[in-house]
C-alpha cells in the first residue's frame, strides 16, 4: 500500500496504527507485523521532521515494531501454563485501550452536544440580599471580657502612655543616645519566643520601660531578620492589626543559639520577665 | 415548530426562556419567539403570574413596562441570606480592646484623643467599633473641625449590666497623676522595679 | 424560624435559593440553611426534582455530586435560542476529547497515565482541559516526585449533562471485552467505519 502523497496527520503512533490496521482492513488479533511495521516505517520517513518531540513518540513505536517482528521470528516463548506468548499481545491491548477511550470520547462528544442544549443561569443574588449586613451579636463579641479585664486594659494603656511621654520630657536638655544592638535582639526574641512559641510583636516589647523609637525598630528588625532564616513565621490579619509572631521549631535554629549567648547585655534582663 | 401546543408546553417555554435570558424580556418577543398572537401571549403571561404566587414556587412572574422577567420572591430572601452569607466573624482583637477601653473610660473622646494616649494612628479600631456597635458619635467638640465625640454604645453598657456610663470606675485626673509619678519613680530607680512592671501589661496581651 | 413549615414552602424556597444563586449549591448547605436535616433535605429535592419535570415546567433540578442546580429543558432549545444568545463554547478538539475521556473513566489519574495510553505527550491537552476547567488537580499520587492526580470539574458534569461520576460507565475490563467484541463485528463489515476514523485525526494535528 502506497502512503497518499498529502500525509494525514495523526494524534501519535497508536492512532496512525489504527489507521494503518483499519485502512488494511486487518484483524486487531492478527497483525501482519511485517506488512504493518514497513507501512509504519514508510509513513514516519514521510512524515515532516520539523518536531523532534513528535517524531521521537513515532520512533518509539517504531522501535517497539521492530522488536515484535524480530520476536516473530523466534521460537514463542511460554508462560506458565504452557500456552505460547504472543509478541504482540502488549501492543493489542493498548491499542484496544486506545480505541475504547477514542470510542468514549466519541460518546462525551454526543452528551455535551445534548447538553449544550440546557441554559443554566447567571447568579442573581436580590439587592436587599447582597447587601444586607448581618447584626452584630454583641454578647458573642463580648466574650468573656469583663469590666475589671477592661479596667485592667485601660490602666496598661494609661501606663504606656505614660511610659511613652516621660523619657521624651525628662529627656528634655540632655538627649541619650540609645545603645540597641540588633544581636541582643535577636537574642532576645529567640528567647522569648522559645518559652512562648506564639506571641505578638506587641508582647515582644512589651516588659521594656523604656520603648523608645530605636527599640521598636531595631526589635522589628530583629523580627525580620529571624523571619528571613526561617525561624519564626509572621501574621497580620488585618492592616494596623496586631502582628502575630510564631515560632517555628527548626532543629537549625539550635545551633545558632549557642552562637548568640543568652547573657547579653541591657536588653537580655527581660528573659526574667 | 409543533402542530399544536398545549398552553402547558408554552408556559413551560417561556419559563425556559425567562430563566435563561435573566433580564426581562418583552412580550412581544416572547410571542415572536413562541409564534403566538399577542393577545394570546399576553392572556398567557397573567395567567402564569398567577401559578407562580402559588405557595410553592419561589420565583414569581413580573411585569415591567411590557417586559416580563422571573425574580425570587421576597419572602424567601431569609433563607437566600443564609446561604450566600458567610456568618461574619467579630473579634474584639487587642488594638480593639484597647481603643474600647480608653473610649469607656474617657468618653466622650475624640480620635485624636484616643490617638494621643495610644501613640498610634486609630482610624481602623474606632470605624471597627463603630461598626460592631460598641461605640458611636455622641456629640461633636466645640474645636476647630468640630471633631466627633465618641462614646460607649448602650448596647455595650447593657452588655455588662450597667445602666450608665457613670457605672464605669473613671480614672480620674489623678489616677493619671498617679501613674506619672510610678513612671517617674521608676526612671529614677532605672529598672529596679521592672521585675514587677514587666509582668502586669503582659497578662492582657493573649486576650485578643 | 417558623413553627412549622410546610413542604410547600420548604420546595419554594428551595427554588428561590437556587434560582438566585444560578450555580449549584450543596445539599448539606440547603440543608443548614433551611434547618432541615440532610435526609428530609435529600427527599425533598428528589420529589422536587419530580415535579419540575412536570409538562408546565421549563426549568429542571440536576444534581451534580451531592450539589443541587436548576436549568432549562434541553426541549426549549429552539425557542430559547430565538430569545438568548447562546453563551459561546469552546471547541473540544478530538485530542482534547479523547485525553477528557481518559481522565473522566480512570480518574484520578496522572499525566503519565494519560500518555501512557495515548501514547503521546500530553500536556497541552491536560492544560487546555484545566484552562476550560474541565479537569483539575484532585491530588498527589503518593509516589516519587509527588505527580498530580487529576480529575473531572462540576463544570464536566454539567457541560456534559452528568450528575456524578459514578454515571459514567467504568472502563472495566468487561467492558473492553464488549468493545472487542463490537471492535470485531466493526472488522466484519470490513472497513465500513473506515471514513469516519480517517478523516478525525487530521483536525487537531495542532493539538500534538
Amino acid at each position: 500500500m502506497g502512503i497518499p502523497v498529502k500525509l494525514p496527520a495523526f494524534e501519535g503512533p497508536l492512532d496512525l496504527l489504527l489507521h494503518l490496521i483499519e485502512s488494511n482492513k486487518i484483524d486487531i488479533y492478527d497483525i501482519p507485523i511485517v506488512t504493518i511495521t514497513d507501512q509504519y516505517m514508510e509513513y514516519i520517513q514521510a512524515m515532516e521532521k520539523k518536531d523532534l518531540n513528535i517524531m521521537s513518540e513515532f520512533l518509539v513505536m517504531a522501535a517497539t515494531l521492530l522488536e515484535i517482528k524480530a520476536k516473530m521470528l523466534l521460537p514463542a516463548e511460554v508462560n506458565e501454563e504452557g500456552e505460547e506468548i504472543d509478541p504482540r499481545a502488549d501492543l493489542v491491548e493498548r491499542l484496544l485501550e486506545y480505541k475504547l477511550y477514542k470510542f468514549m470520547a466519541a460518546q462525551l462528544k454526543a452528551r455535551r452536544n445534548q447538553a449544550g442544549q440546557s441554559f443554566y443561569r447567571e447568579a442573581d443574588i436580590p439587592k436587599e440580599v447582597a447587601s444586607y449586613i448581618e447584626p452584630v451579636d454583641m454578647e458573642k463579641l463580648i466574650g468573656d471580657l469583663t469590666l475589671a479585664k477592661l479596667d485592667a486594659v485601660f490602666r496598661d494603656v494609661l501606663r504606656r502612655s505614660v511610659d511613652k511621654i516621660d523619657p521624651v520630657r525628662s529627656g528634655f536638655g540632655e538627649i541619650e543616645m540609645e545603645e540597641v544592638s540588633l544581636e541582643d535582639r535577636i537574642s532576645y526574641v529567640e528567647e522569648t519566643l522559645k518559652k512562648e512559641p506564639r506571641t505578638s510583636f506587641r508582647k515582644l516589647l512589651e516588659g521594656k520601660k523604656r520603648r523608645g523609637k530605636m527599640q521598636v525598630i531595631v526589635t522589628f528588625l530583629a523580627v525580620l531578620e529571624l523571619m528571613k532564616t526561617g525561624k519564626l513565621t509572621v501574621k497580620q490579619e488585618e492592616t494596623f492589626g496586631e502582628i502575630y509572631i510564631e515560632w517555628e521549631k527548626t532543629p537549625a535554629g539550635e545551633g545558632n543559639d549557642k552562637a548568640v549567648p543568652a547573657a547579653g547585655a541591657g536588653e537580655t534582663e527581660e528573659q526574667g520577665a | 415548530m409543533e402542530e399544536k401546543r398545549t398552553e402547558a408546553a408554552i408556559r413551560a417555554a417561556v419559563e425556559a426562556i425567562l430563566f435563561a435570558a435573566g433580564g426581562s424580556v418583552e412580550a412581544a418577543r416572547l410571542a415572536s419567539a413562541l409564534e403566538l398572537d399577542p393577545g394570546e401571549m399576553e392572556d398567557i403571561l397573567r395567567r402564569m403570574e398567577l401559578r407562580y404566587e402559588e405557595e410553592d414556587r419561589g420565583i414569581r412572574l413580573v411585569e415591567l413596562e411590557n417586559s416580563w422577567q422571573l425574580c425570587t420572591k421576597t419572602e424567601h430572601y431569609e433563607e437566600l441570606i443564609r446561604v450566600v452569607k458567610q456568618p461574619r466573624k467579630y473579634i474584639l482583637t487587642e488594638v480593639l480592646l484597647e481603643t474600647l477601653s480608653i473610649v469607656a473610660y474617657k468618653q466622650p473622646v475624640t480620635k485624636l484623643e484616643i490617638e494621643k494616649i495610644r501613640g498610634v494612628k486609630s482610624d481602623h479600631a474606632v470605624n471597627k467599633l463603630v461598626e460592631y456597635g460598641l461605640i458611636e458619635e455622641v456629640g461633636r467638640l466645640d474645636a476647630p473641625g468640630r471633631p466627633i465625640l465618641f462614646g460607649t454604645t448602650e448596647d455595650f453598657l447593657r452588655s455588662f449590666g450597667i445602666s450608665s456610663v457613670e457605672e464605669l470606675p473613671k480614672a480620674s485626673p489623678e489616677q493619671i497623676e498617679d501613674f506619672k509619678e510610678e513612671a517617674e519613680e521608676e526612671l529614677g530607680q532605672k529598672g529596679a522595679g521592672q521585675k514587677e512592671m514587666g509582668q502586669a501589661p503582659e497578662k492582657d496581651s493573649d486576650e485578643a
